[in-house]
């Protein structure tokens, strides 16, 4: 059952195809849009399933769309690093179940916006799944626009003051990173003639010069740089992932701004398989802006009150960590920086969801109105507080393990400062999350109304609670996911005799 | 100094950019790996193994499918985007500064020319669509004719005659015809080809033609009526 | 090798593209980018891409021009 | 040097065009304006991609009766019949941002913009 050849494209085009029918669907009335998207994304969650369990009995398997062998046509191909899929699919579930209460709720929106709202969202997350699984150069640059322009319209769909600003600043950086993905890509197919990732790979080595393909290296790095919002290049961020609708928010900032990291991945596939250029160089440069990420994004979060702006620096600090693992490029900070995709991802969807509920019930966004909140949102604030403790790093939850082997990595690689910068980096998260928590619990409410608001709703109670189990669950279960990405470092780094 | 800054800026990017550049296999020699490796296999065999004379229809619609399924989804997005941004906001009474924004009265000559060769056209961008496995052209290109035209109508005849062409009910369907014309093609491409978007060319061509045939039309459509909403989105606003 | 002719319509591009950058009025702006793209696709008419210069032309030069223009039209005309 | 940027004279272009959109999207402060330098950029891209499929003499890639043997290489045309559309794309999305900015703040300016925050 699970090695049905179709499951592959089954699982990108469902998405795709449910998003182009949600107008049609919704024309009668708009409520049947958020249930036809769900449905869409149930049949995906189960291509989804089947393609893991696949990749986790058989290893590496691709599919050829039209029949074609791999240098003449597309080739998609799945790999332990797709199978992040799954918390794609996952995240995406619950954002579109969340969102039954929370379109409703945004007051400027208009109402006939809303099946175009769930239409985006689809393709957002069917663009995903696209970008994670291809292993065609061009395919990728076309699944990175899907994904790219369906979150440009998402964070400007809230209508609010600055919102049209925030997200056409995130689209004019977007677009220009975009360009110059294409642009390397086009140098790439210059050099070596086709555009699958594997065949480039073998060809680049034959190359006659290398000036072309570094500068083509270069600018996929800044380019995806600009996605995964690293550190120079980070502006965009702060505004576009706090003003966006809350699972918006938990969709940009768990998922989105991963794909930026796996396009590093596959450049360094890609690269290290050549070995026509010296990567040393660049991971260096790559530990610094992560290690600068860090404490730079840590140190912003410090001084926000608004707890959505707070979050999306904490972002821009765990994808430091994330980057620092891949630049380190030892095995253990190669699976640590991995793994930390897919359980930042879970942890940042919860905290996200949790201040959703809180601004959806109390109206408030700021720490000081929302002082003694913890009172009167018992469940919303234990989600809160569970995704505080497990971004902080401490053991039980899914935030420790992969922060260990990043700092196990540093270690190895004989850069200990880095593992004290990264562990320094902790301590101002933790700062800012006790903040939060002291504001919850403990300190006298400056709203007095704030003691009798009612708890959230079920349909958004239920993905904060589940996620905020998975973060534990995850934790615990910690070992699973790092054994399971472990083949595919070992195939990342044995070019370099890692 | 502003500008100084960016200057510099802008030289600093320019050398690595020059000197990446200038390495590259010399421009328009035939040996380049460039057109020995995959292209080469796609001009000499293209025609009869992907059923199209004009190869880079061929390379579009049947050896890279899967990239143009995702192309017309990047419209459809846009398209998505664009109503997401703008429905809903009645246009307040246009108050621009400087110049009057009200429209130019529109002369006669204008009117009539476009009146005029609007038959011609239609004709022109459907030889545009039908041919695109012949003669250059194809569904985008078709489409995008369309879409131009249906413009200029709007802006000649007025709003309430043309939007007849985009039915309240009918105006989805029409906006997502290009993917599910793909997807329609793909599953009948899987059942006969075993692969998906596999067309069966050496064995059955006849059955290969109509499949591009129903994906060019579909393009066409989709592509018009989704330049044609966005325009009338933007307009009405 | 690129003959005369390319070279003098990539001479033109690259003078409609500093063009669009000193207009002051973004109407005389957005025809000088139509007539960029216009250009674009004779180069590439010239260069044995027919496909790409009906489609520059008809989506370059058509769509994305009519935008700018309906977008000019809801907002202003002058740069400040 | 020089000898090979004479060679590849289309590829120069293409940079001096990227580098003019670059200079008009940070230098310039109408939102407008901004993102006809990013269609500049854009086209320039496509420049690229076309002339590197470009072949000495080539002929289109149809196979027609009296198709003389050097043909250009269809897959970059491919590619850039894509990439018209994304760019198409970008477009009609920001120009609808850009209406609504100016709906909200009444300008498209950016250093106007900026101090409203």
């Amino acid at each position: 059952m699970y090695d049905w050849a179709h499951w592959l494209p089954l699982a990108i085009l469902t998405p795709l195809l449910g998003a182009v029918l949600t107008p049609v669907v919704s024309l009668r009335s708009r409520h049947v849009a958020v249930w036809w998207s769900l449905g869409v994304m149930t049949v995906t969650s189960v291509a989804a399933a089947m393609l893991i369990i696949r990749v986790a009995l058989e290893g590496p398997f691709s599919y050829l769309p039209g029949g074609w062998e791999p240098p003449y046509g597309i080739e998609l191909r799945f790999d332990e690093f797709s199978a992040s899929v799954s918390v794609i699919v996952l995240i995406g579930w619950l954002a579109v179940l969340y969102s039954l209460r929370y379109t409703e709720w945004l007051r400027e929106v208009p109402k006939q916006r809303i099946p175009y709202y769930y239409s985006l969202l689809l393709l957002n997350l069917g663009g995903m799944i696209g970008f994670v699984v291809t292993g065609d150069l061009f395919n990728l640059f076309v699944f990175l626009e899907i994904l790219s322009l369906s979150s440009y319209a998402l964070v400007a769909f809230s209508g609010e003051h600055i919102a049209e600003m925030a997200a056409f600043k995130y689209l004019l950086m977007g677009a220009i990173s975009s360009l110059l993905v294409l642009f390397s890509i086009a140098i790439l197919f210059g050099l070596t003639g086709s555009l699958n990732m594997a065949d480039v790979a073998t060809r680049l080595s034959s190359a006659e010069s290398v000036a072309p393909a570094a500068l083509a290296l270069g600018m996929l790095t800044v380019g995806f740089m600009v996605k995964a919002a690293l550190f120079p290049v980070h502006i965009w961020l702060p505004d576009a992932h706090s003003i966006a609708p809350s699972p918006i928010s938990a969709v940009l900032s768990g998922l989105v701004v991963k794909i930026g990291i796996l396009g590093m991945i596959r450049i360094y596939q890609i690269y290290n398989t050549a070995g026509v250029i010296d990567m040393h160089w660049l991971n260096h440069v790559l530990v610094w802006l992560g290690a600068i990420s860090i404490v730079m994004g840590a140190f912003f979060a410090i001084f926000q009150d608004d707890i959505k702006l707070m979050l999306a620096y904490s972002t821009i600090s765990n994808i430091g960590y994330i980057v620092m693992g891949l630049g380190l490029s030892t095995n253990f900070s190669i699976i640590g920086g991995s793994v930390h995709v897919f359980n930042h991802a879970l942890i940042k969807a919860t905290l996200f969801f949790a201040a959703g509920c809180l601004i959806y019930r109390t109206g408030y966004r700021t720490l000081t109105d929302l002082r003694g909140v913890g009172h009167s949102m018992p469940l919303t604030s234990i989600a809160i507080s569970i995704g505080a403790i497990s971004i902080v790093g401490i053991p039980p939850t899914a935030g420790f393990l992969c922060k260990w082997y990043i700092t196990l990595g540093a270690f190895e690689a004989e850069q200990p400062f880095f593992g004290f910068a990264l562990i320094f980096g902790a301590l101002f998260i933790f700062i800012y999350y006790i903040r939060m928590v002291n504001a919850f619990y403990f300190q006298a409410p400056t709203h007095p109304e704030i003691l009798e608001v009612k708890e959230a709703p079920a349909s958004m109670l239920f993905p904060t609670l589940f996620l905020a189990g998975l973060c534990l669950v995850m934790g615990i279960l910690g070992r699973i996911p790092l054994a399971f990405i472990e083949p595919a470092a070992q195939r990342l780094l044995a070019p370099l005799g890692g | 100094m502003k500008k100084a800054l960016v200057a510099a800026l802008l030289v600093l990017t320019a050398i690595p950019l020059l000197i990446g550049v200038a390495s590259m296999p010399p421009h328009g020699d035939p040996d380049a790996p460039m057109h020995t490796h995959v292209s080469a296999r796609y001009i000499e065999q293209g025609e009869e193994e992907a059923g199209a004379a004009n190869i880079v229809t061929a390379v579009i619609l049947n050896y890279r499918g899967l990239d143009t399924a995702g192309e017309v989804t990047v419209i459809f997005t846009a398209l998505a985007a664009a109503l997401a941004v703008l429905i809903g906001f009645p246009a307040p009474p246009k108050d621009n500064d400087g110049v009057p924004a009200a429209p130019a009265p529109l002369s006669p000559v204008v009117s009539f020319v476009v009146r005029l060769l609007a038959p011609f056209i239609v004709l022109f961008s459907v030889y545009v669509i039908l041919n695109g496995h012949v003669t250059p052209g194809g569904g985008f290109q078709g489409g995008a004719i369309l879409g131009g035209l249906f413009i200029a109508l709007t802006i000649v005849l007025g709003e309430g005659r043309t939007r007849v062409l985009l039915p309240r009910r009918g105006a989805p369907w029409m906006q997502g015809a290009a993917l599910l014309a793909f997807v329609a093609v793909g599953i009948l491409g899987t059942a006969l080809t075993g692969y998906f978007l596999g067309y069966p060319a050496e064995s059955q061509h006849l059955v290969t033609e109509l499949m591009m045939l129903v994906i060019e039309v579909g393009i066409g459509l989709g592509g018009a009526a989704i330049f044609a909403t966005i325009f009338l989105q933007m307009e009405e606003e | 090798m690129s003959t005369a002719f390319d070279i003098m319509l990539l001479l033109f591009l690259i003078a409609t593209a500093l063009a669009v950058a000193r207009a002051k009025d973004l109407l005389a702006a957005a025809l000088i980018f139509s007539s960029y793209s216009l250009v674009m696709c004779l180069l590439w008419q010239h260069r044995g891409a027919p496909d790409v210069a009906m489609t520059e032309a008809a989506v370059g030069a058509g769509i994305t021009t009519v935008l700018f223009l309906v977008t000019i039209g809801r907002t202003t005309r002058r740069e400040k | 040097m020089l000898e090979a940027l004479w060679n590849n004279v289309d590829y120069v272009a293409s940079v001096v065009l990227f580098c003019i959109g670059l200079y008009i999207i940070i230098a310039k402060n109408n939102l407008i304006k901004k993102f006809l330098g990013l269609n500049i950029m854009e086209t320039a891209v496509f420049s690229f991609i076309v002339a590197l499929g470009v072949v000495d003499g080539g002929e289109p890639p149809i196979m027609g009766p009296d198709a003389t043997p050097p043909f250009a290489s269809p897959i970059p045309q491919a590619l850039v019949l894509t990439g018209i559309v994304v760019a198409v794309s970008t477009t009609a999305l920001a120009l609808s941002l850009i209406i609504r900015i100016y709906r909200q703040c009444g300008t498209i300016e950016a250093d106007e913009l900026r101090e409203m925050e």
